[in-house]
C-alpha cells in the first residue's frame, strides 16, 4: 500500500499501462507538461515525444486522432482537460468511436479512451464544471466509468485501456488532490461491476464519482442516527451492475441515487426508474435522487455550494424516506 | 515515375468498373430495390484509381458518403459491397452500415462515413499510428470541398502538419456541396491554397485525368511514406448526378452537367489507350463485359443473399457484449 | 383547415414567424434551396436570400452565428439537417446558448431556435437516424419542443420563435410526408403544456414526436381490447408538463412512457422515474418503458425494424401491465 | 488617421488601469481573496486598447478567459468588474459569471468565453445581425493563438468572408498557449497567414505598440464598417505572468519573459508622450495615481458588497422561469 493522491493515481495507471503495452500512448492539451492538473506528471521523462503528445486545442481531432490510431492497432489515452469541453468532440465521441464497430458489422473496433476531468467546487463556473457522463450512458457502443477513490481511479483506467472496446473515463477534479491507500499490484477490475463501499441494511444509496466520499460522510451520520445504508458504488455506468443494485435494494427496500451532474435527466433517472420498475413490489419508499439543482453551475462559492449536492442533503434525502 | 501503359489499363479496367457498377446501382435504385440513400460517384473515377494507384493494398483510407469508388478501387470485393447495399446478411457489414459505412480492414478501408468531414482526423489517426509503429504506411483521408468548411479539417491538418504524420488529403473538388456551388459555401480560389495554413504543400490537379491524379497521389504518397509529412492533395472533378439519386438540381444547368462530361475521365483514358495502341473496340468491349459480368455476379449473389434476422441487430455493439433484444 | 404535410406545416410556420418579425431569419445548410427535406420550400423567393441563407457545412459556426445574431437583437433560426450532426455544435448549443444568460447573470439572452430533424425509418444507418433529445432535456437553459402532429409542429415552431429563450425544435423526419389538419389560423401553443391526444381510463401513455401516430395507432388496438389509454403528447420536453402526466396517473394508476430514442438513459427515465418517485402509492404496477433497443441504428430494413419502437410493442407492453 | 497625442494619452490611462487593476487582482488572488482561476493580461494591454481605441460604444466584442483587459478597454466599470471577481451579488454578473464571464450588454460586451474560441462565431453573428438590421455597428472576437487551431475559428472565418460580415478577428498571439509554445501547437509563421484559406485580409501588427494596433484596427474596422467584409488581425504580443496565476511554468526561460517586458507597451508609449511633451513625471503620477484611487473604490466596495444569498441561484437561468430549489 501506498498513500497517494488521485492524481498521482492516475499518471501511475498511465505509466504502468504504457510500460505494459507500447500500443499504449497519451495525447492531450498540455500532457507532456504534466497535464493541466497534473495527471500525466512524470510520463514524458519517462516514455518520450512520440508516447506523450501534447496537442493544440482541438479536442475534435484529439479523438479523432484516436479512433485512428485505435483502429490502426494502438491504444490512444486522450486527454480532455475539462469534460465540458468534450461538447467540442461530441461527433468523433459518439458518431464515430462508439458506432464503428456496429456499422462496420464487427470488423473494426476502437479501443480508446478518453479521460476527462470532470465537475465542480472548483469555483470555475458553468462551462468547466458539468458532470456530462448522462450524454454517455444514452449511447450503445461506448463504455463509461469513473472512480472515487485513488485506488480505484487507477484500477478502473487500467481495465479502460485493457478493454477492445471504446472508453470514457470521468475523472473528478475536486478530487484530484485527496490522497488515500492504492495498493502495491494493480489489482484486477472488471468493468460492469459494482463496488460495495459499505454495508447497511435501511437503505441502498448508489452514486459514483465525486460523491462517493460525501455518501461516505453522509452514511456516517446515518449510521450515528441508527439508520445503515449500503453505499454501492456504480465504478461503470455503462453497463452498469443492475444485478448488485437489485440485489441490495431487495435486502434495503429503500433506494437513493445521488450524483453530482444535474438531477433533471440525469443518469440517476435511469437507475431510479430501472429500480422501480425491476423492484416495484420490494420498495417500502419512493426511489430518491439527489444531483444538483437545475441551473447551470454557478461561479460565487455560495452559489455553487447550493447547486451541488453534499453530504447533507444525501442524509437529509435518506431521512426523508424513513 | 509516369503511370506504364499497362498501369493505365488496370486504372481503365477500375474506372469502368466503377461506373458500371454505379450505373447499375442507380437502376436498381431508381427501381426500389434499395434501402436509403445513395450518393453516385458517376463522373469521378479518376480521382478514386488514380489515388488508390499510388497505394500500397496495406495502406489505409477514410471514404465518404459519397464513397463507392473509393472502396472499388481500394480493391474492395464487388459481391460484399452489393450485398451491403442491398442490406443483407452476407454485406460487408451484415446489413448495418449500408452505403455510407462500407470497411474492410483487410483492404485498409477504415470506413466510410455519413458525417462530413468526421474520417479525416481518423485517416490521420491511422498514420500517427502506422508511424509509430514504424510501419512504413500511409493514410489517405478522402473528402468533399464542402468538407473543407467544417471545423475538424482544420484541425485534423494542423495537426498533421505538426506531427508530419503520413497522410495525404485527398479533397475531390466536384464544385458541389449538396445544392450549393463552391462559390456559394467558400470563397477561395483554389482549396489547396487552404494547405498554407499548416505550411503543408497543397497541389491541385485535374481529378478527370486519372494519369495526373496517380501521378501527383505517387508524390504525396511517396513523400509521407519516406517521412517527409502530409499533403492536401485537391482533384478538380464534376459529379454528374444529382447529390443524392433522386436531387432534382434546380441548382444548377444541363449546360454545365453536358459541359462537363465531355471531359469525362473514362473517355479520356480510353482515347489514350487507343493512341498508345493498348486498346481498340474490341478489348474496350471485352473490359466492359468483364466488368458488367462481375457486376451481374455480385448483384445476382447479392439478391439471393438473405436477409440478416432481427436478432443479428444485437450483435456488434461492444466486443464481448451481445445487447438485449425485445422480450 | 387545410391538409398540409409536415414538412409543409414547419414553411407555413417559418414564413408566419418572418411575415411576423423582420428580426427572424433562417439559415442552414441548402435552406435557401428549400432544405434537404422540403422544409424551407419557398422561403427564398419569399423573403430574399439576406433572411433566407444557406450556409457551408459548419454545424458549429451555425449555431454559434446564430447565438450571436440573438444576442445582436435578431431571432435566428438556424436548421440542423439531421440532429445526429448537432453532435458538431455541441459546444455552442450547450455552453453557449444555453449559458449565456445564466453566465451573464440575466444580462444577456439568446432567443435563437433551432430545428434538427430527427430519427429513424430512413434507413440511413447509425449516423442519421438518432433521437437525441435526452442531451439536451438535461441541459437548464434550453428549452425542447417536438410535435407529432403538422398542426403541433406549426404551432410549436411559432411559439418557438416567440419565446425569448433558446429552444431546440425536434422535427420527425419520418414524419415529414404525413398530411393533416391544420388550422388557418395559428392557434396559441404555450410551451410547458402537454396535449391530451386520446382520453382513456386505465393507462397512461406519455410520448412525443414520432411516436405519436404510433402510440394512438396502439391505442386504438386496445381499446379495441377494452384498455382505455390516456395518450398526453408532451410537446415540450424541456420544461416538461409533469402536472398533467401526474393527474392523469392518478387516475389511470398505470403508466407507460414511449419514445423513439434509445430506452437506455432516454428521457424516458426522467418521467418515468418522477412518476414513480411522486405517485408512488397510486401506481398498481411498474413504470413501463418502450424505446428503442440499446443499440446504434443499424441500416437494413428488418434490423431497424426491429431495433426502433412500433406499434405493436407498445400496445404489448400495456397487456404486460394489466 | 494617426492618434492625435490626446488620444494617445487616453489610451495610455487606460493602459496603466488595466496594468494596476491586474497587478491589484494578482495581489488579491495569491492572498486567497479571489475564488477560481485567473488569467492576467498582464503584459499585453495594448492590444486590447488599441483594438477598443477604434471601436464605437456600440460596436460589440466577445473576449476570452483571458479577458479582463477587454473589459477595461471597452469602458467596462471597474466597480461592477471586481466585484464580479470576487463573486459578490453587486458584480457584473451577479457572482454568477466570475473572471471569464463578464458580460455588459449596454457597452457591446456580449461575454467572455470560457471556451477557447468559441466566441468566434458569436461575435461574427452579432456583426451579422448588425448588417442585417441595417446598423453600421462592427464586432470584434478578441481569440488567443491558440484558438486559431480549433474548428470553430475555421468555420466563422469562412462564414463570415463568405457573407462579408462586418466583424474584426482580433487574434492576440502572445506566443503560448496554455504550456505550449506556439511553435508547438501549429506549424506557419504568421496567425495571419490564415486569412488566406477564406480569402480574407491578414494582417500581423506589434501587439505591444498601441498607435500600430489602433491604427491596424481602425482600418480593419473601418473596412468593416464600410461594407468591405472582414479582416484577421493578428497583434504579436506577449503574456508575462503563467498562463494562470499559479502556473510555475517550467516550459519558458525567465531570460525570455525578461527580454519581452523590455518592450513594454506601457513605457514605449510613456516615452512616446514624453518625447511629444505630453506626459511628464508629475502627469504620469498623477495617471497612476488616478487608476489606483479608481481600483481602491472598486476593490472597496466589492469587499464591502454582499455575497449573493443561495437562492440566486435559482435565478436567470431562462426568461420567466425560476427554477426549484432545495426543499
Ligand atoms: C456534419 C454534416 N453536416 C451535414 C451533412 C449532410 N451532407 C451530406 S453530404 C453533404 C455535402 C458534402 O459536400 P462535399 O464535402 O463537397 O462532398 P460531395 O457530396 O460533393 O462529394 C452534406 C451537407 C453531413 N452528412 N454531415
Ligand atoms: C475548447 C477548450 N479547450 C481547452 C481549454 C483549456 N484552455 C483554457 S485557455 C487555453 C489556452 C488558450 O491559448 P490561447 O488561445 O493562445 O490564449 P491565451 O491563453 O494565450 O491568451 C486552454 C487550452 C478551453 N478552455 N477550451
Ligand atoms: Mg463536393
Ligand atoms: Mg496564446
Amino acid at each position: 500500500m501506498t498513500r497517494l493522491s488521485y492524481a498521482r493515481a492516475v499518471s501511475l495507471a498511465l505509466a504502468e499501462a504504457m510500460e505494459a503495452d507500447d500500443r499504449v500512448f497519451v495525447l492531450g492539451e498540455d500532457v507532456a507538461h504534466g497535464g493541466a492538473y497534473g495527471a500525466t506528471v512524470g510520463l514524458l521523462d519517462r516514455f518520450g515525444p512520440s508516447r506523450v503528445r501534447d496537442t493544440p486545442i482541438s479536442e475534435a481531432a484529439i479523438v479523432g486522432y484516436s479512433v485512428g490510431a485505435s483502429l490502426a492497432g494502438m491504444r490512444p489515452v486522450a486527454e480532455i482537460m475539462h469534460m465540458d469541453f468534450i461538447a467540442c468532440a461530441m461527433d468523433q465521441v459518439v458518431n464515430q468511436a462508439a458506432k464503428v464497430r456496429y456499422m462496420s458489422g464487427g470488423k473494426a473496433s476502437a479501443p480508446l479512451v478518453i479521460r476527462a476531468g470532470t465537475g465542480g467546487w472548483l469555483s470555475a463556473a458553468a462551462q468547466h464544471s458539468q458532470s456530462l457522463e448522462a450524454w454517455f450512458t444514452h449511447i450503445p457502443g461506448i463504455k463509461v466509468v469513473t472512480g472515487g477513490t485513488p485506488a480505484d481511479a487507477r484500477g478502473l483506467l487500467l481495465a479502460a485501456v485493457a478493454d477492445e472496446n471504446p472508453v470514457l473515463v470521468i475523472e473528478s477534479l475536486s478530487l484530484y488532490e485527496r490522497q488515500d491507500e492504492v495498493p502495491d499490484a494493480p489489482p484486477p477490475y472488471r468493468l460492469g461491476t459494482a463496488d460495495l463501499k459499505r454495508r447497511g441494511d435501511d437503505v441502498t444509496i448508489v452514486t459514483w464519482g465525486a460523491m462517493v466520499p460525501r455518501v461516505l460522510e453522509a452514511a456516517d451520520v446515518l449510521h450515528g442516527e441508527g439508520v445503515g445504508a449500503d453505499v454501492i458504488d456504480l465504478l461503470t455506468l455503462r453497463p452498469w451492475d443492475a444485478d448488485a443494485v437489485l440485489a441490495s435494494v431487495s435486502r434495503t427496500n429503500r433506494a437513493l441515487v445521488v450524483h453530482q451532474a444535474y438531477r433533471h435527466g440525469g443518469f440517476g433517472a435511469e437507475i431510479a426508474a430501472t429500480i422501480a420498475e425491476r423492484a416495484f413490489d420490494q420498495l417500502d419508499a419512493p426511489v430518491g435522487r439527489v444531483g444538483s439543482l437545475d441551473v447551470p453551475v454557478p461561479f460565487s462559492p455560495p452559489l455553487e455550494e447550493y447547486v451541488l449536492p453534499t453530504a447533507e442533503r444525501v442524509a437529509a434525502a435518506v431521512r426523508a424516506m424513513a | 515515375m509516369p503511370a506504364t501503359t499497362d498501369e493505365l489499363l488496370r486504372m481503365y479496367r477500375t474506372m469502368v468498373l466503377i461506373r458500371l457498377a454505379e450505373e447499375r446501382l442507380v437502376q436498381l435504385f431508381a427501381a426500389g430495390e434499395m434501402p436509403g440513400f445513395i450518393h453516385s460517384y458517376i463522373g469521378e473515377e479518376a480521382t478514386a484509381v488514380g489515388v488508390c494507384g499510388a497505394l500500397r493494398q496495406d495502406d489505409y483510407i477514410t471514404s465518404t458518403h459519397r464513397g463507392h469508388g473509393h472502396i472499388i478501387a481500394k480493391g474492395g470485393d464487388l459481391g460484399l459491397f452489393f450485398a451491403e447495399l442491398y442490406g443483407k446478411a452476407t454485406g460487408y457489414c451484415r446489413g448495418k452500415g449500408g452505403s455510407m459505412h462500407v470497411t474492410d480492414m483487410d483492404l485498409g478501408i477504415l470506413g466510410a462515413n455519413g458525417i462530413v468531414g468526421a474520417g479525416i482526423p481518423i485517416a490521420a489517426g491511422a498514420a500517427l499510428a502506422c508511424r509509430m509503429r514504424g510501419l512504413d504506411r500511409v493514410a489517405v483521408a478522402f473528402l468533399g470541398d464542402g468538407a473543407t468548411d467544417i471545423g475538424v479539417f482544420h484541425e485534423a491538418l494542423n495537426m498533421a502538419s505538426l506531427w508530419e504524420v503520413p497522410a495525404v488529403f485527398v479533397c475531390e473538388n466536384n464544385g458541389y456541396a449538396d445544392f450549393m456551388s463552391r462559390a456559394a459555401h467558400q470563397r477561395i480560389e483554389r482549396v489547396s491554397d487552404r494547405a498554407a495554413s499548416y505550411s503543408m504543400p497543397g497541389v491541385t490537379v485535374d481529378g478527370n485525368d486519372v494519369e495526373a491524379v496517380r501521378d501527383a497521389a505517387t508524390e504525396a504518397v511517396g513523400r509521407a511514406r519516406g517521412g517527409g509529412g502530409p499533403t492536401l492533395l485537391e482533384c478538380v472533378t464534376y459529379r454528374w448526378r444529382g447529390h443524392y439519386e433522386g436531387d432534382p438540381q434546380p441548382y444548377r444547368t444541363s449546360d454545365e452537367v453536358e459541359e462537363w462530361k465531355r471531359r469525362d475521365p473514362i473517355s479520356t483514358t480510353e482515347a489514350r489507350l487507343r493512341a498508345a495502341g493498348a486498346l481498340d473496340d474490341a478489348s474496350r468491349d471485352g473490359v466492359r463485359a468483364g466488368a458488367l459480368a462481375e457486376i451481374d455476379r455480385a448483384v445476382a449473389a447479392a439478391e439471393a443473399a438473405p436477409m440478416p434476422s432481427p436478432e443479428e441487430a444485437l450483435e456488434d455493439v461492444y466486443v464481448g457484449i451481445v445487447e438485449v433484444g425485445w422480450s
